[in-house]
């Protein structure tokens, strides 16, 4: 096993062992509670202090507007019914886009259920959100815009600064999910106008189970956890410690990468495995925009055949992917982001996503190139369709898409 | 979710997994759309209404692909002939399978009406035919 | 700081070695997500569930009743808001006591604003709760119960057998904020009837950001935190997998101990420093019910002088204990329990609460006691109060109590 | 919360703990019930008016403790008249203790409140004495 070929960044990241050998002296020996008076809560306090600064310097924010949560989806939902039920007096329309995590998506429906109105903003066929539709879509209700930065089944990277500017225009606060690209591509929450960023340590190299919401100070939100005192009385419960040191670590290492231009290293292997895999295989579609996608993401619809079949094979041979596939999630209809970006549904059955990580090698892709060929291959042997045999057409206009 | 080994084993070596050209019937069953579709063809005596081969296509996930594997293996193992057959349901598919994740029930499911949409096929041809 | 005598473990405990060597294999090696189709996923998801197993089996619930959480104070959250959201049509009070941990109270009040009816159940200078006064206050728009097993700061145990089987009778849901309680004393959330019941990972010797709520099958909830499939689409997130499997580990040594009777030494150790405190020590009161207590905690009023000052000086000593003061939390008013079970307002701000854990000793005992009198004497004679000067008589009816 | 280094020695070894049973004025003021309360004794040169000793007695918190001991300890060093002693405020006390938790402010306010009302005891006590 020890040859398995991980591609699920984007899914979760091992932890990193700077990260690793920083926590643990909070798993053993420095357990005390940080709300604790005694030095065994001082002593832990100070660095939960440390770990909030340095998850600030990410996104050029200040120490005390970051709330540390228990993980990314924890962040959404504090921001999003957060900022609106303490502003319901002021209006009940939201406005977000059709490709965000389900973390937005169902708690946007969720309000819906609660009596909120909630636009869901078209993308074109690369996935990038329409702006004019933004604008077109603004009344004197609207109280929140929501919109992810980085999409995280296709990696396209949305206009937030352009958002950003709007929202603040039409004073209207502006929360982005930015679980996808928080330690991975720049962000000032100052020059971009955020008044809310959710980040989740899991995809930065940081442990499960950590998170944070950036609030602009100043900003009202509801709470979404009542009980006591805890971080500045806008989440409570007892402080993940080990979680959030671990996460203060990995966000000031990933800000050091950024800073050296470690993704530039990654983006070269993301596309040699794209070129590869258009080159070695015939009906082979690129998902997401051609430049402005995060280079960590790699959206593959393979024609003719199903993904988590294609996602099997490849786990049979130690290569990890994650497919955009009903099957997998349970669900009946597949990728909400690829039928919101137009494709076929059919075709979208057959999507894999490879996501890369800092210690992928040249070597590995390689590996993936000289495997997938045949693999995809025998599936399609397998497959009722080829080009003899087409998908049939998407019959008449579809019921309503469940996100 | 986890597939059981039979299940794994059935993906990996999928048995009777190919096309029959001058099949006596076709049953063509689900939708891509939904992520499986499959289709069966079998070979009858027209005498005895064995069926004498049985052989599948399926664009689908992994419970897809083993289900049509197994029901395939139980006709043509046991020789059955189409009222046999008839009476296969996605619980002896699954059973033989070792269980199928709850989510994936619905594969077990379209093999059997692979099979009867099949037999089906076979029937209305053979009355037309005469 | 080796030799510092640790007796906060009521508010947070160390993680014992057996739960961290599981723990640091799932940072480190198992990293997977476990909602992942690949090998890495699957090795973890397995590990997941048996700690379902193992959290389960010290309340004798089935697994899949298992929820987990981010912790305690979101297990609270999830359960009362849960409850009361998704029973909306069939009533909207809700009974609770005026003891409760932060985490239900400001829940509560928090519904109030929604539009909820809270009942807040009296107590009795033990603290334990009225049960006539509950069955008085139910009506047919009564749809929840909780009230918790053990209370946090003096320690007294409730008689949840018995609510549950009047929650039962008028087919009234019951839940039990059990974070005290979870692996120290006995709980069959079939016998209670129980319906609801949170725990917490880091009171029972696991980490801390890791909670579990018990939902009896069955009984609907509106989730807390709305995104993917996660815990069977009653939480969000992805899951905090070491926290989970420390969690999971220290549940089932908790079980194991309550078996061998671990906590009967323990309490011993309690009774001891009891003694040797109310002996050494005049105008000392012990508070919580004198047997229906459970073994771990001492809470004691120290008349004539303030908790935090006591705290700080034991701290000096290396003696880490916790304070009932406003002072220690930053509220203006002291302990709502204390004020609760009728103790003198001035008289509650003198309190510490002393917690005990499985590896003090006799010694450590030993050594509090010979520091403690010394101590007290000295913020004794820096008060201006004494037997001579009593503390002025409480004047009329106070405002309300803010929790 | 954290407290500095001069907070912790002001409340491990307070300058000017105790009573002056012949005081020229006494303030009390705070309360238990909130925690906190303070005694402040005063011994005043009736021709020069200075403040010639100083003592406290504190029911509270490390901050009330170290800010009694911190009000006299300003008072007592400088040899200050009534007259200086009432322009110093609480900001002063904050200050000399190298900062106080946010949540502790008011322990710095009540003892600025306790010396002004042992001189306005002394004040009045003159007063009726003439
Ligand atoms: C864009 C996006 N939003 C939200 C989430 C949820 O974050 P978490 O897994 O930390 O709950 C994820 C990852 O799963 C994500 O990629
Ligand atoms: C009775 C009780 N309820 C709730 C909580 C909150 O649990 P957690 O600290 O895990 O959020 C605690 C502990 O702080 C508690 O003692």
């Amino acid at each position: 096993m020890s040859k398995r070929i991980y591609l699920d960044h984007s899914s979760t990241t091992y932890i990193l062992d700077e990260v690793y050998d920083e926590m643990i002296k909070y798993l053993k020996t420095f357990f005390g509670n940080p709300s604790s008076f005694h030095s065994f809560g001082r002593e832990v306090r100070k660095t939960v202090e440390e770990s909030r600064e340095r998850v600030a310097d990410v996104i050029s924010a200040e120490p005390r507007e970051i709330y540390f949560t228990g993980g990314g989806t924890e962040a959404d939902n504090t921001a999003i019914k957060g900022i609106a039920y303490a502003n319901q007096s002021k209006g009940n329309h939201i406005i977000t886009s059709k490709i965000e995590h389900h973390a937005v998506l169902h708690t946007c429906e969720y309000l819906e259920k609660k009596g909120f109105r909630i636009t869901y903003l078209p993308v074109d066929k690369y996935g990038t959100i329409d702006i004019d539709a933004l604008r077109d879509t603004i009344t004197d209700k609207t109280i929140l815009i929501s919109i992810m930065h980085v999409n995280n089944e296709v990696g396209t990277i949305q206009p937030i600064e352009e958002i950003g500017k709007i929202a603040r225009e039409h004073n209207i606060y502006f929360h982005t999910d930015a679980i996808q690209s928080f330690g991975k591509l720049p962000i000032d929450v100052n020059k971009m106008n955020i008044d809310l960023l959710s980040a989740s340590s899991h995809k930065i190299y940081g442990p499960k189970g950590s998170g944070a919401l950036y609030i602009r100070k100043g900003v009202r939100i509801e709470p979404l956890i009542h009980g006591g005192h805890h971080e500045m009385n806008k989440r409570a419960g007892t402080e993940n410690v080990p979680g959030i040191i671990g996460f203060g670590k990995a966000s000031e290492i990933a800000k050091k990468d950024m800073e050296n231009n470690a993704y530039k290293g990654i983006g070269e292997l993301r596309d040699y495995l794209q070129k590869g895999i258009t080159e070695k295989i015939a009906d082979v579609f690129v998902n997401g925009h051609p430049e402005k996608r995060i280079p960590v993401i790699l959206n593959v619809c393979f024609k003719y055949i199903e993904g988590e079949s294609i996602i099997l094979k490849l786990d049979g041979k130690g290569i990890a992917a994650s497919s955009g596939s009903a099957c997998t999630s349970g669900d009946l209809e597949p990728s909400h982001v690829l039928f919101a970006m137009g494709v076929d549904t059919a075709l979208a059955q057959g999507t894999v996503r490879f996501s890369l990580g800092k210690k992928n090698t040249k070597e590995e892709m390689d590996e993936v190139l000289s495997v997938l060929p045949g693999l995809i291959e025998n599936l399609r042997e397998m497959s009722p369709f080829s080009a003899e045999f087409e998908f049939p057409r998407e019959a008449g206009p579809r019921v309503k898409h469940k996100h | 979710m986890n597939y059981s080994e039979k299940v794994m084993e059935h993906f990996n070596n999928p048995r009777n997994m190919g096309e029959i050209p001058d099949a006596d019937g076709v049953g063509l069953v689900g939708n891509p759309v939904c992520g499986d579709m499959m289709k069966i063809f079998i070979k009858v005596n027209k005498d005895t209404e064995v069926i004498e081969d049985i052989k599948f296509k399926t664009f689908g996930c992994g419970a897809a692909i083993a289900s049509s594997s197994m029901v395939t293996e139980l006709i043509k193992d046991k020789g059955m002939t189409i009222d046999d057959a008839l009476k296969i349901t996605n619980k002896n598919v699954i059973e033989e399978l070792d269980g199928l994740p709850p989510v994936k029930k619905h594969c077990s499911v379209l093999a059997e009406e692979g099979l009867q949409s099949a037999i089906e096929d076979y029937k209305k041809k053979k009355q037309k035919n005469g």
